[in-house]
């Protein structure tokens, strides 16, 4: 499937019309505000209006995530991280739906979620630990409202929905936002997330980003129309954006999450985009797709196009994205530090944790585990 | 009240009942919790009192179930959520295990998850398939999880307190065919630990360890073996994750016997790992190994064979006699 | 919600077009052949002319599948169940729905379908075992290709989906239908089954009773959209239809199969009908709801909408309705003795059938419990 | 091919593909086996040569995969089902617990369920989280499962073989640190039991007993003790459901000591059910009590710290070292 401009196409007119209305060329309706090529056009159901501050900042976000994306793979190289998941391609996606956040929402991630922990101001290189194999998780979620990442694919659609049932509780008029992908729909637990969040109306956004991969299968493994669809049937509206759209992404998210605060409940976003890379760096995708597919789609590269956008209205000039790269560069080499000083844990730290409240078995394993290193240690002397 | 004479089944309902009086974070949730009370009347007359913001009836979805209580409790609420048998659990399975348990690990503690799910387990109510099961094990292997089981209303009562109380996910196993029994509960005692396995009755000749719906079948068997003059000690585990073996040891120091008895199935249930465990610390003093009377290895029979399956006084009294023939 | 008359509704076009459209009362549209009055209405989609006899024959099922359950629900109060699951209000959706399955087909009951097992040929009495306590399931599947009932909710759905994969790998023309209740519907499980039919295509039905309570939860704590619509975001057709009218069930389930036979794949059909009893003998639906709600549907009864028709159109006499009933009264009778006749089972039982290949562990535990069975009748000596 | 040196993955293939030929109702099934072979290339090329209708790529829901697979063995089929990763078969366990297990039995024998669930286990590797567990007693508990684990790849091959060919459910745990050793495969030769253990190396003072990947460990340890005079015997255990008590007795009685060795974590793992079993059956012969090394009560560690978590060459000495010491 491609993504074509939307500028001639009759608009949506409500968000919860979310029917499969064709366009000309066969394609479910698109909602886009800035074409491949970088031209602004308008939806009349998700209006924006951004200062050049702002698209700069944009745009910021979206370089910076993915020079760290790429030192990230390249530590991954160097043998410093045991595997890395690339957002290659994903930036828009995240950082348009991040930016639509306030402070007080809550973001419950997948595993690629690189760019919205930027936006939640997780420090990147807390990112690395757990695909060094230093942690399991290195940040509190609770200081940027930005829950752990998850591996076991779709649980966090759930948690989401019971954190927003419980901001719901609470009178408070915060949102939450679960990333997933086309892979995780599969899930019974995304649908499960789903029916509970209609149930209760919860102030909960589904954020979808189809990479039209998971790992070497493709969407139509997981479905046979398109995601966005699957809302309806639970009785909330889905849409799908451009994710590779920084502005659409950005306006989609807002919309939904304010649907979210005012008490009209869940809305399920598909972000159409793609994933450049493979799956993750243990992955070798040429032996399940064509290069050809990932070339077309560097013509809809998310960054490229905001920058056409921001030359073109002349709303950045030079020296601002030279100072981005320059930016970028440091922060390459900050992560690198910081990761290369990253101490392996304490051998003890295995028995840390496990609960909050003590557990008389690993206090007798910790002992135990204490005194057989101890034994080496006078072996030695 | 203070002293009253209660069902398990109420005094369980006192206990959440004074719960959610004290703290407005906690909330019951499950299948049927609400105006039905439960399908045992654990909840009944919560929702009616706190409202069904606080007692939440929930889709038919377990997984969902769970998964949104470990949302509610990063959200600070304090979930009870109930699974409505304990062959229905499974459905959950997955966010019990590779969430719930391992979430405040994942967090190096900065979360915590103190959710509590009940379950009403085991068998001897006539009922269908996957109304009797014996499931404890299947948790108690798992790190992160807590897992315990009260015999009669007084602990009932302040064990259910005591899970909610904790910061840690505790997995509450319910003597379902012990729902009725009634006991004496003060609601004004302090009780013992959790986690702390009580002596139900010295004995001198062999342990009995026991939790849940078995502690009266041990009970009654020592009574049985006295009138034959056998002296038995009764213990009441009351918790399988963490397991008091400390308490056990010293039993089995002074008895030099051990019986261990559950419904669940023998084989890797948590008499085995008592037996193993029991057997390194006092392999000196041991008469006897340490035997097991529980479940067979087959899915939970049909009504009418679980006298046949569940261990009885005439299995528990075999495996004395055995114990006490090395 | 009521089930009216759709006789001066605008019918809907195509079971494809499955969107909520609202009638003048604002109920989503329901297919209906059959007036709670019995007149007979055409719906353009679903036409179907049956002869008088084939009439009776509907009536016969309905009647003695009640009679059934009456007399079940009584030797439960007799203790000579343990428990009963009631199909009272449901003979039409179960009649109607099983009479339009082919032998070849394959059915995956939950486990209220007496109706359905009625039309497959399995005995009645053999499905008490269970519920008397002497076995999990007492039939063998595959002599009336209906799988033993499943008390999980939801699971049967996705077993009827792998099946259902499996005939089209065979490349056979059979169908299967899959019956589950509003309740089930929440399970991620059936979202599962949906994905799955859907991505393979499989050849299933999948045919939800929504009888309005799960136990003593009303359809509102599953869904806040008509269930039927929740096919359409998986990529499949879902119809409503008028659960308490043979006719409409027969027509919309022989409709929903024969897409599935020529290759449509999968069909989500729920029949809005109403479980008139309690969940089962066990319950007490006093504590949860008003019985003016049963009284309400009382006047929608299935079998006295069919008697109405039959009567209005001359297709039945009273000889006909006296020998059903005499009928009914024997069916009952014979249940009855076969259910006292039913021996408890042998104890050894229990280590039976565990694994078809044997098990090392079950010989030694069947050999200790014969040893200790021995040592009661040594003592005996 | 009849005798070839094969790495275990590929050994695992070539038993697939030539079930697959064999029998044309043979179906693997799972997610990403189709075009990439799986992630660890255990079916690579099995979709080119026998068709996307016979190698199906999954969509992404466990509980998916093992329902249908169900409902495939229902129709006559005999699918092999991948689970990616340990960690991540924990949504299909209801399907594999309530359903796969119990259905033959439920059905009084009229159904069977042939189906093997292929499970890549254990750590090893340095991977991220839930990709390095040991869930193997969650299943071996259950009724109506048989659990095996190869530790070579003639073992893998033909155990693999048998699994297939078994009408039983079978829960295949391949030890994927070991994927790529290699050893001598021969595909005419007739393999022993799928559930015997067998005395992969004979000794007179202690027996260490261990399956899948520890087995490695387990005869490293027996040389290395060997070059202090020590005379170890090493049981490869294979299967965990059945466990083959009778030939650890046999060596048992011989040695007189025993370690259990497997990287799930001692707390209810099945070393307890070996430790417990063994005790009653060799109560008189034990001079020791049975000792276990295994994981630890906590959720797998991160990478960097696995190889403090597993039971390694110098943890196994220690507990033979502390079992010849009694
Ligand atoms: C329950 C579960 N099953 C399998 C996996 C292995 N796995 C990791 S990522 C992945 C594909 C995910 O695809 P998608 O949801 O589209 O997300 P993407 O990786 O494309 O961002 C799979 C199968 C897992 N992590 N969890
Ligand atoms: C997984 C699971 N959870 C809970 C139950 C307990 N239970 C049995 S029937 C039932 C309600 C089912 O409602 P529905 O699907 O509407 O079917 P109905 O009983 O109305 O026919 C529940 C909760 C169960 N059998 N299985
Ligand atoms: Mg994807
Ligand atoms: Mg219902």
């Amino acid at each position: 499937m491609t993504v074509e401009s939307t500028a001639t196409r009759k608009p949506r007119r409500s968000s919860k019309r979310v029917g499969a209305k064709k366009t000309r060329a066969g394609q479910p309706e698109l909602v886009q505000l800035l074409t491949p090529e970088g031209e602004r056009v308008e939806h009349p159901d998700y209006a924006i209006d951004l200062t050049p501050e702002e698209l700069r900042g944009l745009y910021r976000d979206m370089l910076l995530t993915r020079r760290f994306d790429a030192e990230a793979t390249s530590l991954q190289r160097q043998g410093e991280l045991g595997l890395w998941a690339s957002l290659l391609g994903q930036e828009a996606a995240q950082i348009g739906s991040a930016r639509a956040l306030r402070d007080d929402d809550y973001v419950f991630p997948t595993y690629r979620e690189h760019g919205v922990a930027w936006c939640r101001g997780v420090d990147p290189s807390n990112l690395l630990g757990m695909f060094r194999g230093v942690n399991n998780g290195g940040w509190d979620p609770k200081s940027n409202n930005f829950h752990l990442y998850t591996i076991v694919i779709g649980s966090q659609t759930l948690h989401a929905t019971g954190y927003a049932m419980g901001v719901a509780k609470d009178g408070a008029d915060a949102a939450v936002i679960a990333y997933f992908g086309d892979g995780a729909s599969s899930q019974g637990d995304v649908a499960e997330a789903f029916t509970f969040s209609a149930v209760y109306n919860a102030p909960v956004v589904f954020f979808c980003q189809n990479n039209q991969w998971a790992i070497s299968e493709p969407t139509e493994r997981q479905t046979r129309v398109p995601l966005y669809q699957r809302a309806q049937g639970y009785g909330f509206p889905g849409v799908r954006v451009d994710g590779n759209d920084v502005l659409a992404c950005l306006a989609v998210t807002r919309s939904a999450l304010e649907r979210a605060r005012s008490g009209e409940g869940p809305t399920l976003v598909e972000a159409f985009t793609y994933r450049m890379g493979a799956h993750t760096t243990s992955d070798d995708p040429t032996r399940y797709r064509q290069d050809e597919e990932r070339v077309a789609w560097e013509a809809k590269d998310p960054i490229a196009r905001l920058r056409a956008y921001l030359e073109r209205e002349g709303f950045a000039d030079e020296a601002f994205f030279a100072e981005v790269d320059e930016e970028s560069e440091a922060l390459g080499k900050r992560v690198r530090d910081a990761v290369r000083a990253m101490p392996d844990p304490d051998p003890m730290a295995m028995f840390e944790h496990t609960y909050a409240d003590g557990h008389a078995l690993v206090d007798e394993e910790r002992a135990q585990f204490a005194a057989y290193q101890a034994s080496f240690a006078e072996e030695e002397n | 009240m203070a002293v009253e004479k209660l069902p398990i089944a109420k005094a369980i309902n006192e206990a959440l009942r004074s719960a959610m009086e004290t703290d407005s974070k906690v909330l019951v949730m499950g299948e049927d919790v609400g105006k039905l009370g439960g399908v045992f009347r654990v909840t009944d007359g919560l929702q009616k009192d706190f409202g069904e913001d606080r007692v939440i009836d929930s889709p038919l979805a377990e997984s969902g179930i769970i998964g949104t209580a470990i949302g509610l409790a990063l959200r600070g609420y304090r979930p009870i959520a109930e699974i409505q048998f304990d062959g229905f659990v499974f459905p959950a399975y997955d966010q019990i295990v590779t969430q719930l348990a391992k979430m405040h690990a994942r967090a190096l503690g900065k979360v915590k998850l103190p959710v509590v799910i009940r379950i009403p387990y085991g068998g001897g109510i006539g009922a269908v398939e996957h109304h009797s099961e014996s499931p404890e094990a299947l948790f108690a292997h798992v790190a992160g999880l807590k897992c315990v089981s009260p015999s009669n209303a007084s602990d009932a009562y302040w064990m259910m307190r005591q899970a909610i109380d904790s910061d840690d996910p505790v997995i509450f196993f319910e003597p379902k065919r012990r729902y009725w029994d009634k006991g004496e509960v003060d609601t004004a005692a302090i009780p013992g630990g959790l986690h702390e396995a009580r002596v139900v009755q010295e004995g001198s000749q062999l342990t009995l360890a026991a939790y849940g719906p078995m502690v009266k079948v041990c009970v009654e068997a020592a009574a049985a073996a006295a009138e034959e003059g056998k002296s038995i000690e009764v213990l009441d585990l009351r918790s399988m994750s963490p397991i008091d073996f400390d308490t056990i040891q010293g039993s089995v120091e002074k008895t030099r016997r051990l019986v261990v008895v559950h419904e669940a199935p023998v084989f890797l249930g948590t008499g085995a790992e008592i037996a193993a465990r029991i057997t390194e610390r006092c392999f000196y003093h041991l008469e006897a190994p340490v035997l097991r009377v529980g479940g067979y290895h087959a899915p939970y029979p049909p009504a009418r064979l679980e006298e046949e399956y569940l261990p009885g006084l005439d299995r528990v009294l075999d495996a004395v006699d055995r114990a006490l023939a090395y």
